[in-house]
C-alpha cells in the first residue's frame, strides 16, 4: 500500500461491511480532497450510503481503514464524527418533527448560558447562518410544517454550520425544486472556495457533471473506478454504473391513447388553500404528465382522486360515469390505484417483508377459498415484482425497510400493478431511484399504457416528463396553467406556465 | 420449621408434617398478624409453605395445585374468595388432603361435603355486630356532646372496603343494623369505598368534610387503615386539638389505631384474635396430617366443624387487650 | 447477489441467526433446566401439565390483547371485561339446588348460551373500545382506561343486588365446572380440557393472523396505519374487529375463569391485562405496532407460568419471589431484544 | 404563503384555534361548570383547596413520568418505588415517643435526612430503569415492570421485619407529618404546604423541560431518537438521566405520602403510576413520544382529581362513580384529540 499522502483531507481504504445475508460493501476505498466536491455514483443498494454512515460512525465496518488528515480516525459515534470536521446530510430526512428549526439545528451543542440554554444566541446564529446562505424560513417555525424541501434546507443548513472539513451528502436534492438546486450549488461553490471537502451523491446525472470535480462510481458493494469529472460523459458514469452500455435514458414509445377514459371538471378542495377548479381528461393508454412547483398542489390532485381528500365541489367520471372516491377502498374498487409521494410514511411497512409489502393491496385475489389466503398465490406475485421490477433482496422474507430506498420504490410500484389498476397514478415514482430502475419503471409505464392503462405521473425532473409522456399538465398555485403536448413542449414553456399564478406575479388570484 | 420475615420451607425438616398455607393477601394488616402466628406456633413443630394469593381466588388455586404436587400434608387455607371452598375441596380430595380453612368461612353445604375440612375463624358479621355495640356504648357515653344537632339521632359518614368484599358488606350493614336494633336511631350522610386504603380515606374525608363539616358525629371505618386516613383528614382541619374532636371507629385493632386509641384520636376498633387463630389453625393442621383427631392434645373447642375465635370490641377502657 | 445469500447460509451463520432468532423460546428452555437443576423434582408431568393448565387461560387473553398491541393499541380493560363474563355466566349457570341464587326462578341452561352471551357482551364491550380508538381517535390507553372503569362499574352494580348483595357467585352447575376443570383421560396421561380450549384457540387464531386479511391487515395498520390507509385497508373497521376479537376472548376467558374457580365476584379478572400485555411484549409483541406472532406469545405467557410456578415449587419465599421475578423478566427480553439491536 | 398565515388568523379562526388547541383546559372548566351546576355548594374556597392539595403530590409523581413518556417511555415502576420512599422514611421518621418504632433506638433525625435519602434511593431505582431502557434495549414496558417488581419486593422485605413485622409504620414525627398536613396562613387564607411544594417542583420542571439542554434533548429524543443519535447527542446517558430524576421525584412524593397520611405500607403507592401516566395522557403527552407540556399534565391531574372529588361531593354511588368516570376521561380525551385530526 502507497503512504499516507497529505494530499487528500479523506481516505477511505479497504472498506468491508457486512449484514446479515448481505455484503453491502467489500473493499472500497474512496480518497478526497479538500476544496473539492466528490460525486459519488452507483445504483440503488449499490452501497453508497453504507459507506458515508461507516464514516459518519453510525455503522462499525468490518474492514478496512479510514484517514482523516492522514490520521487514522474509527468513529465509534456520530459525536465522534462532527467534533472531528466530518458533518453528513442524512439521505431519509432525520429531523424532530415536532420541534422548531432552532432546536433541531442545535440539537447535539445546544450553547449554553449558565444553567440554561441561550436561546437568543441560537436565534441570532442560525439567522446569520440562514442569511449567509440565503435561506429565508422563520428558524422558530415547527419543523413539521415546512415542506419537505424547506426541511432540506434546513438540514443543508444544519451541516454546513458544524464549519465541517468533509461533508456528505446523501441524495440532498432528491426533493428540491431547480431553483433550490441552483440554490444548493451557490452554496456548494462557497463551500468549496473555502477548502472543504464535499461527498455528493445523486441519481441527478445533469447535476453530477456540473456540480462535482471527481466522480466514484460503485456497483453491488464494489469500487468501479474514480474519473476527474471533467474526462467524463453522463454515459460513461452510466455505463459504469449499470455494468452496460445505455444508449438512451427513455425508452422508446409504444403507447396510442385511445378514448377517454377518466374526465375531471372543475375539481375544487380546500379553496382557500388547494385545488381550484381543476378539469381535464385522461385516455386509454394514455401517460399524463402533472408539472409544477412544489407547492403548486400537484399531489392533492392525486390525493383528492384517490379519495384521501375531500373534495368541495367538481365532478369526477370514469368512463362517462359519475363516481365519488369517497376513501382509498373506493378509489381502488374503482380501478384507481396511487404511489404516494412519501416513500417512508405512506408507502411501506418497514417492519414488515417484501412479500407483505408487495401483496398487502390485492388481499381479495389471494383467497384460497372462502377465508384464508393461499401462500402460493402471494409467493408468485411477490417473485412477479422482485423479477419485473428487478428488486435487489436476499429474500422475499427481508423485511422492507432494510432495502436500499431505491428499491422500496419498487416494491410499492409492484404493489399497485399487482392490483391491476385501470387508472395508476404515480406521484414522484423516480425521486432517488437509479438511472437503470427508472429506466426500467419507464418501460414498465410504457408496457401499462400499451395495455390501455390510463396513467397520471407527477414529477419535478422535466426530462423524463417530456421523455416519458404524451401530455403534459403544468400546475401553478392550485389552477391548471394549461395542459401542453409533450412532443411540442419545451423546458422553458412549462417553466413559465407554472408561474403563471403565483402570487405577486399575477393580481388574477383575488378571492 | 420457619423463621421469621416469610415462610417458606427449608432443608433438613423431612421429619416435621409439611402443611401448605396461603394468606389471600400479603397487604392485609390483620392477615399479617396471622400469619405471623402461624410461623410462630410452626416453628420446629412443622415444615410450613405459605404462599401469597395477592387477593386473586385463581392464583390462590394455583398455588394450591403447586403445594400439591409438592407432596403437602395438608392445606390451610385462608381463601381469597370464601364461596370458591367447593373447588379447593375438589383439589383436596383428589389428593387426599385434610385443608384446614381459617378467616373466610366456607358455605355449610361446602364443609359438608369433605369430612377432611375443617375452619377456624369468625364470622364476618360478627365484627360489623361489635362495631355496633362499641359505637352504641361510646354514643351513649358521650351523647351530650356528640350529638352535635341534638336530634338524638348520629349523623354519620362510613368509608367502605372494598365493595363486594365480605367483611366490608358485613360491616357496612350490621354496624348499622345493630345500633337500629339497640333503638339508637341513624342518619347515613353519606357512604363511599375508599377500598381499605388509608390515603383514599383522607381524600373522601377532606371532601366530605368540605361538605358537611361539623353536620358529621361520627365516622365509622370498616377498617382500622381507613379509620387512621380519617384521623389524618381530621386533624388537618384542626380536630382533636382545642376541644374540636369527632368521633371514629375502625375494626382490626392493628397497633397504629391501638396508640391512637389511647391517645384519644379514635374511640374504638374490634380486635380481630390473630395469636388465637394462627395458634389454632397450626393445632388443627399438625393433627390433621398425622391423622389424628383435629383437637387432640389442644383447647379448642368444635362447633359442629368450626373452631370460633370471638372478636372483641376495644376501647380506651380495655385497651391492653388489644397488646 | 444469489451467491451471498448461499454465502450467508453457512452453518455458523445460521447456527447464530438460529440462536438470536429464537432467543425467548431459549430463554424458556434455560429457565426450565435452571430450575430442574435446582429442584430435579421439578421435572415431572404433573408439574408440566399444572403449568400447561394454569397457563390456558392466559394464553387466551393474551392471544387477543396481543393483536391489540399489533396495531400499536394496548388494552386496559381486559382484566374488568374478564371480571363482568365470569359474574354475568356464574350468575346464569349456578346449580338448580343451590341455596342462594341471583335468580331463584331460572331454569337450568345449556352452558353454551351463557357462554355465547357473555361472549357477544364482551365483544360488544371491545367493539366500544374500537370505535373509542378508532373513531374518536382517543389514545388506546386512554379508551381502554375509560372502559375499564365502565366495566367495572357495570360489573359491580350486576354483582351487588338483591336478593343477596355483594355475595361471591357460587354454587356452579358441575357441568359447567366441569368445563374448566376435567380433563381427558386419566391417572398420569390426564390432560385438562383447558389445555385443549387454548390449542384449538391457538391454532384459529394462528390462522386469523397468518391466514386471513383481517391478519394481514392488522400487521399493516400496526405496521404503518397511514399507509395501510393508502393501500385501501378500511383501517377503522378492521381496527373495530381486533377489539371486538379481543373481547370475545375475554368473555370466554371470563365464563373458563368463573368455572375454573367455582365462583366469581366483581373483582375476579383484576388486573389480568397487566400479565397479559407483558406476556405479549416478553414474547415479541412490540409496542411500536406491526410485529408479533402467535407462537411468541405462547411462549411469552409460558415464561410467566414457569417462573411464576417454578419459583413457588423451588420455595423461595414470596418476597423474594418478586424480585427474582423482576430481574428474570428484564433480563429475558434484554436478551431477546439483541436480535434487533446488533450494531453490526 | 405569508398572507395566507395572516389570512389565517382572523377572528373566527382564531376564536376556533384557540377552542381546539385549550381544549383539554375547557374541558376542566366545563367539568366545574357541570359539578357547580348540580352542587352549588361545590363552589367554595375550601373545595378548591382540598382539590389542589390533593393533586400536589399527584403532580409531583406525573412530571416525572411525563418526561419519560415524552422519551417513548413508560413507568410501571412508579407506584411500587413510591411505596419504597414512603415506607423508608416513614420506618427512620417516627416520633420517639412511638410505641411501635421499627427503630426503638434510633435518634430523632432532622426530617431533610431520610427525605433526600429516600430520593437518593429512589433516584437509583430510576437508573435502574433507564439503564435497562437506554443500555440493555429492554422496551420501557418491561423494564419498569420489572423494576416495579423488584421495589415491591425490597420494600415488603424491608417493610415485614421483626419487631412488629407488616404492620403501617405510623406514629411519624409530628414535624414531619406537619410538613404535607400543614399550612402557611390560617382561616380561610391558608395555603397547604402542599401546594406551594408542587408549584415549586412545576416551575424547577418547566426550566428544566423548556431551558434546559436536558430538556431538549429529551424531546428530541423522544421525537426522533435517531435524529438524535446522528446530532451527537449521548442518547442513553439523556434516557438514564429522566428516568432519574422521575426517580428521586417518587421518592420525594413518597416521602411527602407518608407524611401526609400519617403512615405507609408496603402498599403505600400501589398503582399511583396508572393515575399519573392517565394524568398525563389526558394532558396532552403522547406516547409516540416528543409532546408534552407542563401545563398540560398539570391539567390533566386536575381533572382526574376534580372528577374524584367531585363525584364524591356530589354523593354519586360508588359503582356508578366509576362508570361515570370513564366516560368522561374517554370523552375529555376524545374531544381533545379533534385537535390533531383535522386533515385539511
Ligand atoms: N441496516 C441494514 N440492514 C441490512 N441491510 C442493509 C442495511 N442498510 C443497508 N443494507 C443493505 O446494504 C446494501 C446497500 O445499501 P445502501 O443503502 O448503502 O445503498 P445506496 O447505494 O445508498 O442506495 P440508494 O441509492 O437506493 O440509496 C443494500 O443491499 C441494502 O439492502
Ligand atoms: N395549507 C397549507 N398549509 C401549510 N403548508 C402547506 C399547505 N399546503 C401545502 N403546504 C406545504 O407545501 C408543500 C408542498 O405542497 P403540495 O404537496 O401541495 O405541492 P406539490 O406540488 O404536490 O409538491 P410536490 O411535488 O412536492 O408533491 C407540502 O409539503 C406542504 O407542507
Ligand atoms: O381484604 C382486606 C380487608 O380484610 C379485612 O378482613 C380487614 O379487616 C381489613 O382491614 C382489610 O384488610
Ligand atoms: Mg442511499
Ligand atoms: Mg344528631
Amino acid at each position: 500500500m502507497e503512504n499516507i499522502n497529505n494530499e487528500f483531507v479523506l481516505e477511505m481504504l479497504n472498506i468491508s461491511k457486512e449484514f446479515p445475508g448481505v455484503k453491502a460493501l467489500s473493499e472500497v476505498n474512496l480518497k478526497v480532497k479538500p476544496g473539492t466536491v466528490h460525486a459519488l455514483m452507483g445504483e440503488n443498494g449499490a452501497g453508497k450510503s453504507t459507506l458515508m454512515k461507516c464514516l459518519f460512525g453510525i455503522y462499525q465496518k468490518n474492514s478496512g481503514k479510514i484517514f482523516l488528515d492522514s490520521k487514522e480516525v474509527n468513529f465509534q459515534n456520530t459525536r465522534q464524527a462532527l467534533d472531528n470536521g466530518v458533518s453528513m446530510v442524512h439521505q431519509e430526512l432525520n429531523q424532530v418533527r415536532q420541534r422548531n428549526i432552532l432546536d433541531n439545528i442545535w440539537l447535539g451543542r445546544y450553547p449554553k448560558k449558565g444553567l440554561f440554554i441561550d436561546e437568543q444566541k441560537m436565534y441570532e446564529d442560525t439567522v446569520k447562518i440562514f442569511k449567509d446562505l440565503d435561506i429565508t424560513v422563520d428558524p422558530r417555525q415547527k419543523v413539521g410544517s415546512l415542506s419537505v424541501s424547506q426541511m432540506q434546507m434546513v438540514e443543508i443548513a444544519k451541516a454546513v454550520s458544524y464549519d465541517s472539513k468533509v461533508i456528505v451528502m446523501d441524495e440532498t436534492t432528491s426533493s428540491l425544486t431547480e431553483k433550490e438546486v441552483e440554490h444548493l450549488f451557490r452554496i456548494i461553490n462557497k463551500l468549496r472556495k473555502n477548502n472543504v471537502a464535499i461527498i455528493y451523491i445523486s441519481h441527478k446525472m445533469e447535476e453530477i457533471l456540473k456540480i462535482s470535480d471527481y466522480v466514484t462510481v460503485m456497483r453491488d458493494g464494489q469500487l468501479i473506478g474514480t474519473k476527474k469529472s471533467s474526462d467524463i460523459t453522463i454515459d460513461n458514469i452510466i455505463s459504469m454504473m449499470v455494468g452496460r452500455d445505455m444508449s438512451n435514458r427513455f425508452p422508446p414509445k409504444q403507447n396510442h391513447p385511445g378514448e377517454i377514459i377518466l374526465e375531471v371538471e372543475g375539481l375544487t378542495e380546500n379553496i382557500k388553500f388547494g385545488l381550484k377548479d381543476v378539469s381535464f381528461s385522461l385516455k386509454k393508454g394514455e401517460i399524463l404528465g402533472i408539472a409544477g412547483l412544489v407547492g403548486s398542489k400537484r399531489t392533492e390532485i392525486v390525493e383528492a382522486l384517490f379519495g384521501m381528500r375531500k373534495i368541495d365541489s367538481g365532478k369526477v367520471k370514469l368512463h362517462n360515469k359519475e363516481i365519488i372516491n369517497k376513501n382509498p377502498r373506493s378509489a381502488m374498487e374503482n380501478g384507481f390505484a396511487l404511489v404516494t409521494e412519501e416513500r417512508r410514511s405512506t408507502g411501506i411497512f418497514p417492519q414488515l417483508s417484501i412479500e407483505f409489502n408487495s401483496t398487502i393491496s390485492n388481499m381479495n385475489s389471494y383467497r384460497s377459498n372462502l377465508l384464508f389466503l393461499s401462500n402460493k398465490k402471494m409467493g408468485n406475485d411477490t417473485k412477479w415484482v422482485i423479477e419485473s421490477m428487478k428488486v435487489k433482496t436476499p429474500s422475499t422474507k427481508t423485511p422492507i425497510g432494510s432495502l436500499s430506498g431505491g428499491n422500496q420504490q419498487k416494491v410499492i410500484i409492484g404493489r399497485w400493478l399487482l392490483t391491476n389498476p385501470e387508472v395508476l397514478m404515480l406521484d414522484e415514482p423516480t425521486r432517488g431511484i437509479d438511472v437503470g430502475a427508472k429506466y426500467e419503471i419507464y418501460q414498465l409505464i410504457n408496457e401499462l399504457a400499451s395495455k390501455e392503462k390510463g396513467i397520471i405521473m407527477i414529477s419535478s425532473e422535466m426530462p423524463e416528463l417530456i421523455g416519458v409522456t404524451d401530455r403534459i399538465l403544468v400546475m401553478s398555485n392550485g389552477k391548471v396553467a394549461g395542459i401542453v403536448d409533450s412532443k411540442n413542449t419545451t423546458q422553458e414553456e412549462i417553466m413559465k406556465l407554472s408561474a403563471k399564478f403565483l402570487e405577486g406575479d399575477s393580481y388574477e388570484i383575488t378571492s | 420449621s420457619s423463621s421469621g420475615g416469610d415462610g417458606s420451607n427449608e432443608g433438613g425438616t423431612g421429619d416435621l408434617p409439611k402443611i401448605g398455607a396461603t394468606i389471600y393477601k400479603y397487604d392485609d394488616n390483620f392477615m399479617s398478624a396471622v400469619r405471623r402466628e402461624l410461623e410462630g406456633n410452626a416453628k420446629d413443630k412443622a415444615d410450613l409453605i405459605i404462599n401469597d394469593s395477592q387477593n386473586d381466588q385463581a392464583k390462590q388455586l394455583e398455588q394450591i395445585d403447586t403445594m400439591i404436587a409438592k407432596g403437602v400434608k395438608v392445606l390451610a387455607i385462608n381463601l381469597v374468595d370464601p364461596k370458591a371452598a367447593t373447588t379447593v375441596i375438589e383439589k383436596a380430595k383428589a389428593a387426599e388432603l385434610p385443608v384446614i380453612f381459617f378467616n373466610k368461612e366456607p358455605d355449610q353445604a361446602a364443609m359438608d361435603s369433605y369430612d377432611k375440612a375443617w375452619y377456624v375463624g369468625t364470622v364476618s358479621k360478627e365484627s360489623g355486630v361489635i362495631q355496633g355495640e362499641v359505637i352504641a356504648k361510646e354514643w351513649e357515653k358521650n351523647k351530650e356532646k356528640w350529638d352535635k344537632n341534638g336530634d338524638g339521632k348520629i349523623q354519620y359518614v362510613m368509608l367502605k372496603g372494598e365493595p363486594g368484599h365480605p367483611d366490608a358488606e358485613a360491616r357496612s350493614e350490621y354496624s348499622i343494623k345493630t345500633l337500629n336494633e339497640k333503638g339508637i336511631k341513624t342518619e347515613e350522610l353519606a357512604i363511599d369505598t375508599a377500598m381499605w386504603d388509608a390515603a383514599k380515606a383522607t381524600e373522601k374525608m377532606d371532601a366530605w368534610l368540605a361538605k358537611f363539616g361539623e353536620k358529621i358525629e361520627f365516622v365509622i371505618c370498616n377498617n382500622d387503615g381507613m379509620a387512621s386516613g380519617a384521623v389524618a383528614s381530621l386533624e388537618k382541619e384542626g380536630y382533636f386539638s382545642g376541644d374540636k374532636f369527632m368521633p371514629v371507629v375502625g375494626v382490626d385493632a392493628i397497633p397504629e389505631i391501638v396508640t391512637l386509641i389511647e391517645s384519644g384520636k379514635v374511640v374504638g376498633t374490634v380486635l380481630n384474635d390473630a395469636v388465637g387463630q394462627g395458634k389454632a389453625v397450626i393445632d388443627l393442621s399438625i393433627n390433621a396430617s398425622e391423622g389424628k383427631d383435629v383437637l387432640e392434645g389442644t383447647e379448642w373447642k368444635l362447633d359442629g366443624k368450626a373452631v370460633r375465635v370471638p372478636y372483641v370490641g376495644i376501647t380506651k377502657d380495655n385497651i391492653d387487650d388489644a397488646k | 447477489m444469489k451467491s451471498q445469500v448461499k454465502e450467508s447460509l453457512n452453518n455458523k451463520t445460521s447456527m447464530k441467526e438460529f440462536f438470536t432468532n429464537n432467543a425467548i423460546q431459549l430463554v424458556l428452555v434455560a429457565l426450565l433446566v435452571v430450575i430442574i437443576f435446582i429442584e430435579p423434582q421439578f421435572l415431572s408431568i404433573n408439574n408440566l401439565r399444572n403449568i400447561l393448565a394454569q397457563s390456558s387461560i392466559r394464553v387466551i387473553i393474551a392471544l387477543g390483547v396481543g393483536g391489540i398491541i399489533v396495531t400499536q393499541g394496548t388494552d386496559l380493560s381486559a382484566g374488568r371485561i374478564i371480571g363482568l363474563a365470569a359474574v354475568i355466566s356464574a350468575s346464569l349457570l349456578q346449580a338448580t339446588d343451590y341455596a342462594y341464587r341471583m335468580y331463584p326462578d331460572l331454569q337450568r341452561l345449556p352452558i353454551v348460551i351463557p357462554i355465547l352471551l357473555t361472549m357477544g357482551l364482551c365483544g360488544l364491550m371491545g367493539v366500544m373500545n374500537g370505535w373509542a380508538v378508532a373513531k374518536l381517535k382517543t389514545p388506546p390507553f386512554i379508551a381502554t382506561m375509560g372502559t375499564m372503569l365502565i366495566a367495572y362499574g357495570l360489573t359491580s352494580l350486576y354483582f351487588d343486588r338483591p336478593p343477596y348483595g355483594a355475595q361471591p357467585i357460587a354454587g356452579l352447575d358441575p357441568v359447567f365446572t366441569k368445563l374448566a376443570q376435567g380433563n381427558i383421560g386419566t391417572g398420569n396421561f390426564r390432560v385438562p380440557y383447558l389445555i385443549i380450549y387454548a390449542v384449538m384457540i391457538s391454532i384459529v387464531m394462528w390462522f386469523v393472523w397468518n391466514k386471513t386479511k383481517l391478519g394481514k391487515n392488522m400487521f399493516a395498520i400496526g405496521g404503518n396505519p397511514e399507509a395501510a390507509e393508502v393501500s385501501g385497508v378500511n383501517v377503522a373497521r378492521n381496527i373495530i374487529i381486533i377489539y371486538l376479537i379481543a373481547g370475545a376472548l375475554y368473555g370466554l376467558a371470563g365464563s373458563l375463569e368463573a368455572a375454573r374457580v367455582g365462583s366469581a365476584t366483581n373483582n375476579t379478572g383484576f388486573m389480568y391485562e397487566m400479565d397479559a400485555i407483558a406476556a405479549c411484549v416478553v414474547g415479541g409483541v412490540s409496542f411500536a405496532g406491526g410485529v408479533g406472532s402467535i407462537g411468541g406469545i405462547i411462549t411469552g405467557v409460558l415464561i410467566f407460568q414457569v417462573i411464576n410456578y417454578g419459583l413457588a415449587f423451588i420455595g423461595v419465599s414470596t418476597y423474594l419471589q418478586f424480585i427474582v421475578k423482576g430481574i428474570i423478566i428484564i433480563a429475558a427480553v434484554a436478551l431477546d431484544t439483541r436480535k434487533y439491536t446488533k450494531k453490526s
